[in-house]
């Protein structure tokens, strides 16, 4: 304990010192703030710097280990250093998919090798990876993938497409699932590969979502080379290693939603007082009301569920399952929200865009659009449901339907 | 009142289907979007369709109508709601035409009503000035006040006016200012101190906000008062309860279309028994849907029908529709997936129509607390 | 037209002049009414001369073929019958399952002899009929079903159980399906025969329900013999004869259901008049408002729907599988608008039995309890689903499930 | 607050665990229905949960209570709540026990929570005079009218008051005639002028109708005013629904094991997906009951908490245990088909008890009600 304040002591201090003023007060969320990658995109310089001196002491990567450029700090110390941050309202210095995806999985899966060349380029912001696991024709039967990869001396040929890879036109590296051996049974012919996204026959093409944004790709594939030393987890392994990450996104997805979530009560009445305006004291419409009520209640027990499984699994009792629980009722509870929030905005929530309408009141819908693919990405509902009735519930297999 | 079609019936509804089919569905409403197109619709549509006599189905012969009914115009609407078709077809017959019809004004019909069915006149009605429907007669702050002779200046703003640019009839909801009565006046599209202002919104329909700086009218442009702003709504919103039922019917039937032919584990999708029963659920309320819909647009047609069995129709109609067509657009989407979720796809297109519609003429809960007003309770 | 006017003048002074007074305007409802049979328990004298002088005529199945005791009228004509009845408001001189299941049945399927053993004494109200359907092992997938019916010369010895036959014990001869060749697949081995319930062997026990009541019985069968004869429709072909008894059934329960909700709008409204009250002349609490308001129109759009499909069927339109949407939604319809009434009487509606409580408000919560029931018997929802999915949807089958 | 089980409740559990289990489940409810026991519970039961010292969980040591807490009184009472318990045990350790604790007079707090705690007293609160839950406090006709020397006469009538026959302690609300104050008085279950008269519930656990025909008390019986019974509501609210989401718990366990054993079409019936995620969807809901619950009763602990925050928390709790119960409950019917609506079967205790659970103290959209008040809207 004395150890933890002598740190506390000295984070506070560096960061007294040397976090950009520009930035304290603006802590940002998961989805906004510094992507890194080749191709960085930072918002100020002040954000360049305070990538690169969280990055030097591997801070944007805390709990790593030293030698893969990692804080390698003990979780004790990380909730130390996380709590200062707060306490100065810091963005986070770097976010993405190699730091909650790629990087544990290589932690877990990878070679020596893989994780000396992958993991530090991550640490400091140089690489920016995505995901390519789904395909047109695998969705929620994501193990009937088809994107092949074909042995090649010590490399694999790759042939195929990827769907729905999120941020793919502005990644370097891609960690994807190929089959290798197209005799094998589904899973079985699986493996893990990372390509890097400037080799020669690698094309991305953004997808248009209903809400006008595109945040998700295409990935072609046309004959690329890929090395045999990128494979992860060992060749027609793949399926081991993309099962571990699935589960690790679906609570992620899961304690995003559960922070975005935070104070949709607050603004719906906003919203309903604009609207719809008090009597009596009272926001009038009591069936707007209850509904308000509804939300915010689903809200705060989502909530302290999220605390509850965080709170049992510290105490060493899980609670099984919690992930497809999370991705569920976490996904299908913003889709109400912001549903709601477009309802009670009545007209003032059906424009698309130009004058006549308030900023506020197009994102508003923009959200709401894009929030019904919340219950599809990621998992779809229907897939976690079976989840849950399969292995929490133990009800017999109907032959996956 | 018979819930079932006629061989009359039968015919335009068949020619309804082939025609609103050979335009080639939401592929329209789509390039119509890309290509920013002004207008927003088809005007060669526009003038087949008053060729067909379709402007004129629910005006009696005398005033060169067809002389058939709502019943006859909802067969049509809801073929264009299939294919969500953004002419003002309602806009123009059942609000504009409703209050001309209805009205108490011979020289405002004689003016109007047969260029309206000749196709000549798009026509439409400013009501609105908050965000929901509020009261009901809905509270109206702009303001006619005399200036001499019986005339009137209208001042005032109306926001969701559907096809408010285009229209070359504009009937305006103004509240007198000494008498405080609400009054609907016909404004032509072209009067001095109208100034109207596209809305680009997410169904891609025409639509605008529509100010009044001091139009000057006569007093035979006056239609009528509130219960006249009733009648006109309640038959639009038959109308768009039509619309409507034909738009959740298509996104359904892609739906089916999709389950049918989207392959998961090596099976089709739709033999999944959790999407059955969705599928089976959606399809039942369809139905109610549809029984609420045509009951409505009979009852529009009886004789001396009194306000409150045509308000009750109408809501009923209303919030069955309004909400089963946000669940089956919302389902829709679910059960496509991912593709679903692209622009690409013609899905979307229904989702954001639903949510339009369901604010439209206000939304289910709306209506039903009209419904346990004018049932006394 | 003339010969109608003619038989309606006729049909009213007939009416006009025999009709018991203490009956006319008690209509009486589905459930409720003269059931007949060799045990009859005829509410008052008049219900059995009413029975005796209507049953002469033909008139208790008006439209059946006058050599078998029918009425022998055209559906023009028995229209007109039924609006005389109506005027008068009385109530149907017989009710049952003869002639609403069994009676429709053998006039399609049964044989000549058949028909002139079993019709008459139907019309009459001598024998009162029960449906031996479902078992213990067979509910909804009722062709599994294996009460034994095994062949003995001109008879079958029948061995086994149904469960959940309507007034089995009050009931004097029973329609049911029996397996007559165990070798064949499920459906095939079928048959469809008659068994008179006095038949040694036979005995019922009722079932006491969750409301108290006992409206079902079991019946075993312990080597009662039944007569070849008495096998309707043909040998081993009794699934047929079964699917079209089942298809009349949930036309005929939807009717009921959407006879029964009528002016469930102004017993919630008087109810919660009570319980809640007016507040500036409108009821008070608008969620509970909106939920009657909900409750009426889902009530309305049912009643419209029946119309339709009746008014479609006449036109010759007809929107197909009807029988499954009516029993899908007016059985819900029906538990919804009893769970509200329960609700909306809070703890009136919480009693039992005895001193302390309402005998209406007993009866309210008791019919609550019974509604249960409407969504499992006839046919569970989950099968009229599966129904519609197939046949009207033309979803693909996924193997009965 | 943590959410998670400590060494010492994880240890409570599992004694509530296996003593209830041991009492057989809701086969002691139904014998006790059939063999229409007078007490409508068990005093040997009685006399052993005051032995394992849970009757004075929540209470102080300084009182002769185990100076543990709500939270783990919430422990037993899920336990209890799962085999449908009729045990008075609520109503004497969180309503008339809450108003002893949390009130003003030590005479009454030392005359009756000792024998409380050691069994010999069972304790009930009698606040319910109309059919629903009104306003917040409850309406109160009973009227405490001064009788000299600080004395009161009660006179008035209440109803549902749980155990109200059975009880040793009946506390009762009522207004002071000439102040209009709401008090709390604790009349002892032998005074002259209480009239106590069993009602027969569908859940068949014991309530009774308490008359008060002129009941004389001293001052010292008055325990409190408003802010007290909204406290032991408050806290009765959530021990009601730790009961529960045991009882739903138990329902669904139930369903779950008939979903596996019950075949039909040659598979369990709990292979059809269509049922599979209905269950999925019902474990969800019961897992954030679940946190709801544990996260009411922790906050109920809390030193200092204040009434808004334990309101809060209460009818977050309430609201979605008396939704999600009712839920379960008729799904478990559902799902049993045929059997489920035999009175032989289990699960319909398990629904009628659902029913008399959602309107004990208030039903769930008078809860929600209350938190949109408690937080200002």
């Amino acid at each position: 304990m004395a150890d933890l304040e002598t740190f506390r002591a000295e984070v506070r201090a560096w960061l007294e010192e040397r976090a950009p003023a520009s930035l304290r007060g603006r802590p940002g969320d998961i989805f906004h703030g510094t992507w890194g990658g080749r191709r960085p995109d930072f918002e100020t310089p002040d954000h360049e710097r305070w990538l690169a001196m969280m990055a030097e002491r591997g801070w944007t990567a805390p709990t790593w280990p030293r030698e893969y450029g990692g804080g390698g700090l003990s979780r004790e110390q990380n909730a130390v250093l996380q709590s200062e941050l707060r306490r100065l309202r810091m963005p986070a210095p770097l976010i993405g998919f190699g730091l909650v995806m790629i990087g544990p999985t290589l932690l877990e899966f990878g070679s020596e090798e893989q994780k000396r060349e992958h993991l530090p380029p991550i640490v400091r912001g140089e690489i920016r990876w995505c995901q390519g696991y789904s395909e047109p024709g695998s969705g929620s039967d994501l193990a009937s993938l088809q994107l092949s990869a074909v042995a090649d001396g010590d490399r694999f040929i790759l042939n195929g497409q990827k769907i729905w890879t999120s941020y793919a036109d502005a990644s370097d590296w891609i960690f994807c699932l190929v089959r290798t051996d197209p005799g094998a049974k589904k899973q079985s012919g699986i493996s893990f590969i990372l390509v890097d996204m400037a080799t020669p026959g690698v094309t991305t093409r953004p997808i248009k979502l209903i809400s006008g944004a595109s945040p998700f790709c295409e990935v072609f594939f046309d004959d690329v080379p890929a090395l045999a030393r990128d494979v992860v987890g060992g060749l027609n392994n793949g399926w081991t290693v993309a099962k571990a990450l699935l589960r690790h996104e679906r609570t992620m997805v899961g304690e995003i939603f559960a922070r975005s979530v935070i104070g949709g009560e607050r603004e719906l009445l906003g919203l309903a007082r604009t609207a719809i305006g008090p009597a009596e004291g009272r926001l009038w419409d009591p069936l707007v009301r209850d509904r308000i009520v509804q939300s915010a209640m689903d809200e705060r027990a989502f909530m302290l569920t999220v605390q509850r499984i965080q709170d049992a699994a510290r105490a060493g009792q899980s609670p099984g399952a919690e992930s497809s629980i999370l991705k569920v009722y976490g996904t299908e509870l913003n889709q109400r929200r912001r549903e709601l929030a477009v309802e009670i905005a009545g007209a003032d929530g059906l424009g698309w865009e130009g004058a006549g309408y308030d900023p506020d009141a197009l994102a508003r819908t923009r959200d709401w659009l894009r929030s019904r693919g919340n219950t599809i990405e990621g998992g779809t509902t229907e897939i976690q449901l079976n989840i849950i009735a399969k292995h929490v519930l133990g009800l017999p297999d109907g032959g996956a339907r | 009142m018979k819930l079932a079609l006629t061989e009359d019936q039968r015919l335009i509804k068949d020619s309804a289907v082939t025609l609103w089919k050979d335009k080639g569905a939401v592929r329209r409403l789509r390039s119509l979007r890309d290509t920013g197109d002004a207008t927003g619709f088809s005007r060669e549509l526009w003038a087949e369709l008053a060729g067909l006599g379709w402007l004129g189905l629910p005006f009696p012969e005398e005033h060169g109508g067809v002389g058939l009914g709502v019943t006859e115009l909802c067969l049509v609407l809801e073929e264009a709601g299939r294919t969500l078709a953004p002419e003002p077809l309602l806009a123009t017959t059942l609000l504009a035409g409703s209050a001309l019809l209805l009205g108490d004004s011979d020289a405002a019909r004689s003016a109007w009503l047969p260029g309206l069915i000749a196709g000549d006149v798009v026509g439409t009605l400013a009501w609105q000035e908050r965000a929901r429907r509020d009261d009901d007669p809905p509270s109206c702050a702009a303001l006619a006040t005399p200036a001499g002779d019986g005339a009137v200046m209208l001042h005032g703003s109306k926001r969701e006016v559907v096809a408010g640019v285009q229209a070359d009839l504009v009937i305006v909801a103004a509240q007198h200012s000494e008498t405080r009565e609400l009054g609907l006046w016909a404004v032509p599209g072209d009067a001095a101190g109208l100034l109207r202002t596209p809305l680009s919104r997410i169904d891609h329909f025409p639509c605008a906000r529509v100010e009044l700086d001091g139009v000057r009218l006569s007093e035979d442009a006056r239609l009528g008062g509130a219960a006249l702003l009733a009648s006109a709504l309640d038959r639009a919103t038959i109308g768009l309860a039509a619309e409507a039922l034909g738009a959740m019917s298509a996104a359904f039937e892609l739906t089916l279309g999709w389950l049918r032919e989207r392959r998961q584990f090596g099976v089709p999708i739709g033999s999944f028994q959790a999407l059955q029963h969705r599928a089976a659920r959606l399809y039942i309320d369809l139905e109610l849907c549809r029984s609420a819909v045509m009951a409505a647009a009979r009852t529009a047609d009886q004789p001396r029908v009194s306000a409150a069995v045509l308000g009750q129709a109408a809501s009923l109609a209303a919030a069955r529709t309004l909400d089963t067509f946000l669940r089956v657009a919302d389902e829709a989407v679910q059960l496509h997936g991912g593709v679903g979720m692209t622009d690409e796809h013609d899905i979307g297109f229904y989702l954001k129509r639903a949510r339009v519609v369901a604010s439209t003429f206000g939304d289910a809960a709306w209506h039903r607390d009209r419904w346990a007003r004018l049932a006394g309770y």
